[in-house]
């Protein structure tokens, strides 16, 4: 019995160094001196430096941000919207509905990007919108991360006692004042953990943000994509273990705050 | 007679099938403490949701005060709720939470305030004003859904098991706080309950429900006294239903035959039974007299065997076979201690004509 | 209600910001191909903003201006053989020549070339050739061969091919004696068996930039590359090379368009013109490392580059070179062989 | 009192319609920006490129018969042979994330209280950490001088000199590393509910130890594999960056032959019917994963 559960330690152990591996091997690499390739040839902080003075890296960061702030705060107010609907809606719709969040969810989002390419060249043809860019991207992101905030905001409100909702109404509290003095609150650590993996999943999308990017829209997925394809290797380093820094960080933050939340 | 607090007229309400409330019609007087009383699943909550608006009458007419209000909605109403679960609001402390109706309804701050402080101290919980709900006891939660309501003077104060979930001792001193509040403030309460003794303990009058029907409203006294029906007979305390057929009419009540033998039963005069008629006597054990001091009487009195006692603290219960019918008959406990029964001894019984009543199923 | 007015404002204003404000300059060049100085200069010059989206391969760059529409970008660097494409889908512009007067600059062989009379809706960027950057410690002295990368006998044992539908069918037609521009499906085919058994073996698919960068990094031994990136290749490690295959290569010229739907056509017309400037066009070919079609720059070109025989081949080099033509309706012979290739 | 009926009628509609205006913007987004795309992607799929790409009239089941393997040059079963190089290389992905989310999600369940957060911290940061960036350090890790081929050298798995990548393990090796965590996740979800009286049960009756995992663990952890195994399989099946950065164009999937289409060879109207070809793979998996899950099962992992 002793050996066996040894052994599952180790294993386990094991797979999360797998797990860790590239990401410690990206950080390491960062400081390393050598520009072409891998050989580690000393120290430098040279490439976090190159990095502040390189404009289309902050471009990308802002473009990045700015994209990642945008849809999320579009599909958590829908996502969110629709989360609370659901449940109320016919059976019917309510499978439908189902159907069509878990579809965007689990499709490859290769599929999902050249239908939005699709779709944004023929009504450009005949009306002139959709013009490629922020705007098309932040289209994009939204319809990937609608229903991931409504499926985590309805399995919040599943958690949610109706008998509160009553009583605030038998109190006196209208329709609205029921949803945004006692719904709302409650389902606030919902809504924000809904929001958080909308705004990661911006962070991290590379493929529908490459088919529908346009002129100066490049995020920083897309500027590591076509540093490595170019084989620029040592800013992509730093870049990438700034962003994963921040990843860790947020994470750690997310995970105090649940268990605060939770209590 | 004054307009009633409530009443209600020929509400009904089906759910898909099932009809959970059918055709009620009832009348609640102001400052009185009506407690609607029944088995679970017998529509009583049903109804009362309807009056505090959380449900839609399929038909009829619901009137708070003067006016028609089946078609307003709940938050427009004049009552307030005590629900089962208490239903607290987790992110809100005491305070806040008994605080909530009034600032719904826009009260200026300082009203509110004493307001709060008052109801607070109606239920003696001021020292909690700053707890979550989740660091309350169940009696306490109880308090603050009660003030919760209170602070908000409803014409109508509707209670949906209040004390269903608190244990026996708890309850019996809550109960008492209940009546006295009601009593303090002079509001009306509604009071569901499937607790029979509750309702007996707390009520003015009340109501009985049946698979959605209202089969029964009166006094507390009356509705255990004189229960109208076999299942208000047996929901309320233990009672005896004997088969009987009508033999006599006489002036102050009915001569009837049941299995034990004849039996004289003050009825009353409205009652329509013919001779020959069949119905059902309902006799309270506790009604039962017995033993030495009747034996000089006539009428109603009978002989039997003593089958089996049980002790219950204040009162003995002994069933007995009289005839071909058993009995249960219930005694203070000293009193049977002192004619010590045996099993297996021979007795005589009695019930006052008075004491007889007949059902009307 | 309110918040559906709320959202479609929030979207119609997410319409709205796709950088269509004055002063700026849309330019989707290849990667590493235009001196960041420059554009500085222009924008200091023009006091507008320019905004660089980069390719790095031709056939990439077509398709993003297919699904974008010709209103994405102002100014483009196609290269000579995807001009009649652009030009027939209408995706650029006729060029208003009397806005590019520098135009005059141009060496003469490179104005009115056969793929755009008239300099119609193009002008001259930068020239070069395709030929294979190589380890010269590893690869034999003396390759002179597509072979080095379809011939399993010259093969290193790490090389990158060109991840670029043309270049690399075009380098292979020539390995087996074909024209560049074949459109004969047996021709094809041959080419495409070529290359699909070199992929069995090579480190991958590269542009230009990516394979240079490769034989840098050692990750890669020999690559195709264009001769610019050889250049700058060979001046940053001196153990590199670079050669035009035996038997016959590609020369390319890039050009400078303005799209069809440009945003900023003006703006656009007066960056051409700026960068054939004599001087401003020589400080690109001195960043490049490419071939300069301006021939009033030439004073200004560094005279070591004049010499270069990477940069400006000699004579007998040059008629083994051949330009890449457009083939018209058959291109998707090309376009489902490429598939082929990469996919199978 | 046939006001009161419409009374209680109306309120019911009432709450229903105030359900649907709120639902009603996502659901219409999700119809605008997901629905419709698919519809014209699947149009678009029965039509013909133009001469420079573009989407031209004649109704054609051609792209479809491409697919099948019959192309202008003749019959050649590359596109079969992709569609099962990604089905397979989807099922090798499952089985390895299985295999080692299955000891994992065990491992961090049985962990003492504060580990145990820690623990499931520990897989969650990758899950969050970019998966292009987790990608591309492979291609560092795999290198010529990379760590990994280091050890494996070291070992005598490979020849000095020699990469890990381009190839099918560098792939199969970062879609493990890739969707390990989206297969731990749900699984610890299910064996941290795990009833583990039954487990001990099943063991004192005297069941071996493959017996008690078919029979005591397999039906009680049922919807956390359904919904881990739909949530490697489906989108490794369609991956696009992995392949492209860690394959050196050896092992397309469907994901790069769309990307293919839609980018250098311009052919829409082809990589349309492999987009409907992947959707109609997604289809099928979501129906096997409901069919393994029972209700619960699908994408249920929040």
């Amino acid at each position: 019995m002793k050996t066996r559960s040894g052994t599952l330690h180790g294993v386990s152990v094991a797979l999360l160094g797998f797990l860790y591996l590239p990401i410690v091997v990206v950080i390491v690499y960062s400081f390393n001196a050598t520009r072409h390739g891998v050989a580690w040839s000393g120290f430098t902080l040279e490439w976090y430096r190159a990095l502040l003075g390189n404009d289309l890296v902050l471009a990308a960061v802002r473009n990045t941000l700015w994209l990642a702030g945008a849809s999320t705060l579009i599909s958590t107010v829908l996502g969110t919207l629709l989360g609370c609907g659901l449940d109320r809606f016919r059976p019917a719709g309510r499978r439908w509905c189902g159907r069509l969040l878990q579809l965007p969810m689990v499709m490859p989002d290769i599929v999902m990007a050249v239908a939005l390419v699709i779709l944004f060249s023929l009504v450009r043809r005949w009306t002139g919108w959709f013009q490629l860019g922020m705007g098309t991207m932040v289209l994009a992101h939204v319809t990937l991360e609608i229903p991931f905030v409504a499926i985590v905001v309805r399995s919040r409100l599943a958690g949610f006692d109706s008998s509160l909702a009553e009583a605030a109404q038998d109190l006196g509290a209208s329709r609205f004042q029921v949803f945004w003095w006692i719904t709302f609150p409650l389902i606030l650590p919902g809504i924000l953990v809904g929001a958080l993996l909308a705004f990661t999943l911006s962070l991290d999308d590379f493929v529908l943000s490459f088919f529908t990017t346009g002129p100066g829209a490049s995020t920083l997925p897309i500027f590591i994509y076509s540093s490595v394809k170019r084989g620029i290797t040592p800013e992509v380093n730093a870049l990438s273990a700034i962003v994963i820094a921040f990843s860790i960080v947020a994470i750690v933050i997310l995970t105090l705050l649940q268990r605060r939340w939770l209590r | 007679m004054s307009t009633p607090a409530v009443e209600l007229r020929a509400v009904s309400k089906r759910f898909g099938e099932v009809r959970a409330v059918s055709e009620v019609s009832l009348s609640v007087q102001k400052g009185e403490f009506f407690s609607l009383l029944g088995p679970s699943g017998c529509g009583k909550s049903t109804l009362l949701r309807m009056i505090a608006g959380l449900e839609w009458p399929d038909s009829g007419v619901v009137c708070l005060g003067s006016t028609e209000m089946h078609a307003t909605p709940a938050h427009l109403r004049p009552v307030n709720t005590v629900f089962q679960s208490y239903a607290l609001f987790p992110h809100m402390n005491v305070e806040t939470n008994i605080a909530f109706g009034l600032r719904m309804k826009r009260v200026p701050r300082g009203v509110r305030e004493d307001r709060v402080a008052r109801a607070m101290e109606t239920v003696r919980i001021v020292e909690l004003a700053g707890r979550r709900p989740s660091e309350l006891s169940g009696g306490q939660r109880q308090r603050v859904a009660l003030a919760r309501a209170i602070v908000n003077e409803p014409e109508v104060l509707l209670l949906d098991e209040p004390l269903g979930a608190l244990d026996l001792q708890l309850r019996k001193q809550l109960q008492v706080e209940l009546k006295s509040v009601q009593r303090k403030l002079g509001m009306t309460f509604i009071h569901v309950t499937h607790d029979q003794e509750e309702a007996l303990v707390l009520s003015d009058r009340i109501g009985l429900m049946q698979a959605g029907r209202l089969v029964q409203v009166d006094s507390a006294e009356r509705i255990y006294e004189r229960p109208r029906s076999r299942f208000a007979a047996r929901f309320l305390g233990a009672c005896n239903l004997v088969d009987a057929v009508v033999r006599a009419r006489g002036p102050g009540g009915l001569q009837v035959e049941t299995s034990f033998g004849l039996m004289n039963a003050a009825a009353a005069p409205s009652l329509a039974l013919g001779e020959g008629a069949r119905c059902t006597l309902a006799i309270r054990p506790e009604r039962v007299e017995w033993g030495l001091g009747i034996e000089g009487e006539r009428g109603n009195q009978f002989s039997a065997v003593v089958e089996e006692r049980s002790y219950t603290g204040p009162r003995t219960h002994i069933w007995v076979r009289s005839g071909a019918g058993r009995f249960q008959i219930a005694l203070p406990s000293h009193a049977a201690n002192r004619a010590a029964l045996g099993i297996g001894e021979e007795v005589l019984w009695r019930v006052p004509p008075e004491s007889v009543v007949i059902l009307e199923d | 209600m309110r918040q559906a007015i709320g959202i479609w404002t929030l979207l119609l204003w997410s319409l709205c910001g796709t950088g269509r404000g004055e002063g700026r300059l849309n330019l989707f060049i290849w990667s590493e191909y235009i001196d960041p100085e420059v554009v500085a200069e222009f924008e200091r010059q023009e006091d507008c903003r320019v905004v660089i989206d980069l390719y790095e391969d031709e056939a990439a760059m077509v398709a993003k201006l297919r699904s974008g529409g010709g209103g994405m970008y102002d100014v483009v660097v196609p290269p000579d053989h995807t001009v009649p494409g652009l030009r027939a889908t209408g995706l650029i512009a006729p060029l208003r020549l009397e806005n590019i007067p520098n135009l005059k600059n141009l060496r003469p062989k490179f104005r009115n070339p056969p793929f755009d009379p008239g300099n119609g809706y193009s002008v001259a960027y930068q020239w070069g050739t395709v030929g294979i950057y190589v380890r010269t410690s590893v690869v034999k002295a003396g390759a002179s061969s597509w072979g080095v990368l379809f011939d399993p006998g010259l093969q290193p044992s790490k090389f990158a091919l060109i991840d670029n539908p043309r270049d690399l069918i075009g380098a292979a037609l020539n390995y087996r004696g074909h024209g560049l521009n074949s459109v004969d499906l047996g021709q094809l085919k041959e080419a495409r068996d070529l290359i699909v058994a070199a992929k069995e073996r090579c480190v991958g698919f590269d542009g230009s930039v990516g394979g240079k960068n490769k034989v840098l990094s050692r990750v890669a031994d020999a690559a195709i590359v264009y001769s610019g990136e050889a250049a700058r290749g060979m001046a940053e490690d001196p153990d590199t090379a670079f050669f035009i295959p035996k038997e016959g290569s590609q020369i390319w010229l890039d050009n400078l368009a303005v799209l069809a739907g440009a945003p900023h056509r003006d703006l656009a017309e007066r960056f051409i013109n700026f960068l054939l400037d004599p001087e401003i066009g020589a400080r690109i070919s001195n960043f490049t490392q490419c071939a300069s079609p301006n021939l009033a720059s030439t004073p200004f070109l560094k005279p070591d580059d004049l010499k270069n025989p990477v940069i400006y081949p000699p004579v007998e080099v040059m008629d083994r070179l051949e330009f890449l033509k457009d083939p018209g309706p058959r291109r998707k012979l090309y376009d489902e062989l490429w598939t082929q290739i990469k996919t199978r | 009192m046939a006001d009161c009926r419409t009374t209680a009628e109306q309120a019911e509609a009432g709450r229903h319609r105030c359900a649907v205006a709120i639902g009603a913007p996502a659901v219409l987004w999700l119809t605008v920006f997901f629905l419709i795309p698919l519809g014209m992607a699947a149009v678009a799929s029965l039509l013909t490129a133009g001469g420079y790409g573009g989407i031209e009239p004649p109704v054609t089941a051609a792209n479809y018969l491409r697919i099948a393997g019959q192309g202008t040059f003749g019959f050649a079963p590359v596109y079969p042979l992709i569609l099962g190089r990604s089905l397979l290389l989807g099922l090798v992905t499952t089985v390895l994330c299985l295999a080692a989310g299955l000891p994992l999600a065990f491992w961090i369940a049985r962990l003492p209280g504060m580990f145990k957060t820690i623990g499931l911290t520990l897989v969650v940061i990758p899950f969050w950490t970019n998966l292009l960036i987790r990608t591309y350090a492979w291609q560092i890790l795999l290198s010529p001088e990379g760590w990994v081929t280091g050890v494996a050298r070291w070992i005598g798995l490979v020849d000095p000199g020699a990469a890990l990548y381009p190839g099918m393990f560098a792939v199969s090796l970062c879609m493990l590393c890739d969707f390990l965590p989206f297969m731990v996740l749900p699984l610890y979800v299910s064996v941290e509910k795990l009833d583990a009286s039954l487990v001990e049960a099943a063991a004192d009756l005297g069941a071996n130890r493959w017996n008690v995992f078919r029979h005591a663990i397999v039906p009680q952890i049922r919807s956390g594999l359904a919904a881990g195994v739909t949530l490697v399989f489906l989108p490794a099946t369609g991956q696009f960056v992995i392949p492209d950065l860690l394959g050196g164009g050896k092992t397309a999937l469907l994901g790069n032959l769309i990307q293919q289409q839609f980018g250098p060879s311009m052919d829409w109207p082809f990589g349309s019917a492999i987009a409907m070809v992947t959707l109609a793979v997604v289809l099928l998996g979501l129906w096997v994963a409901s069919l393994m899950g029972g209700k619960q099962g699908g994408a249920e992992l929040l």
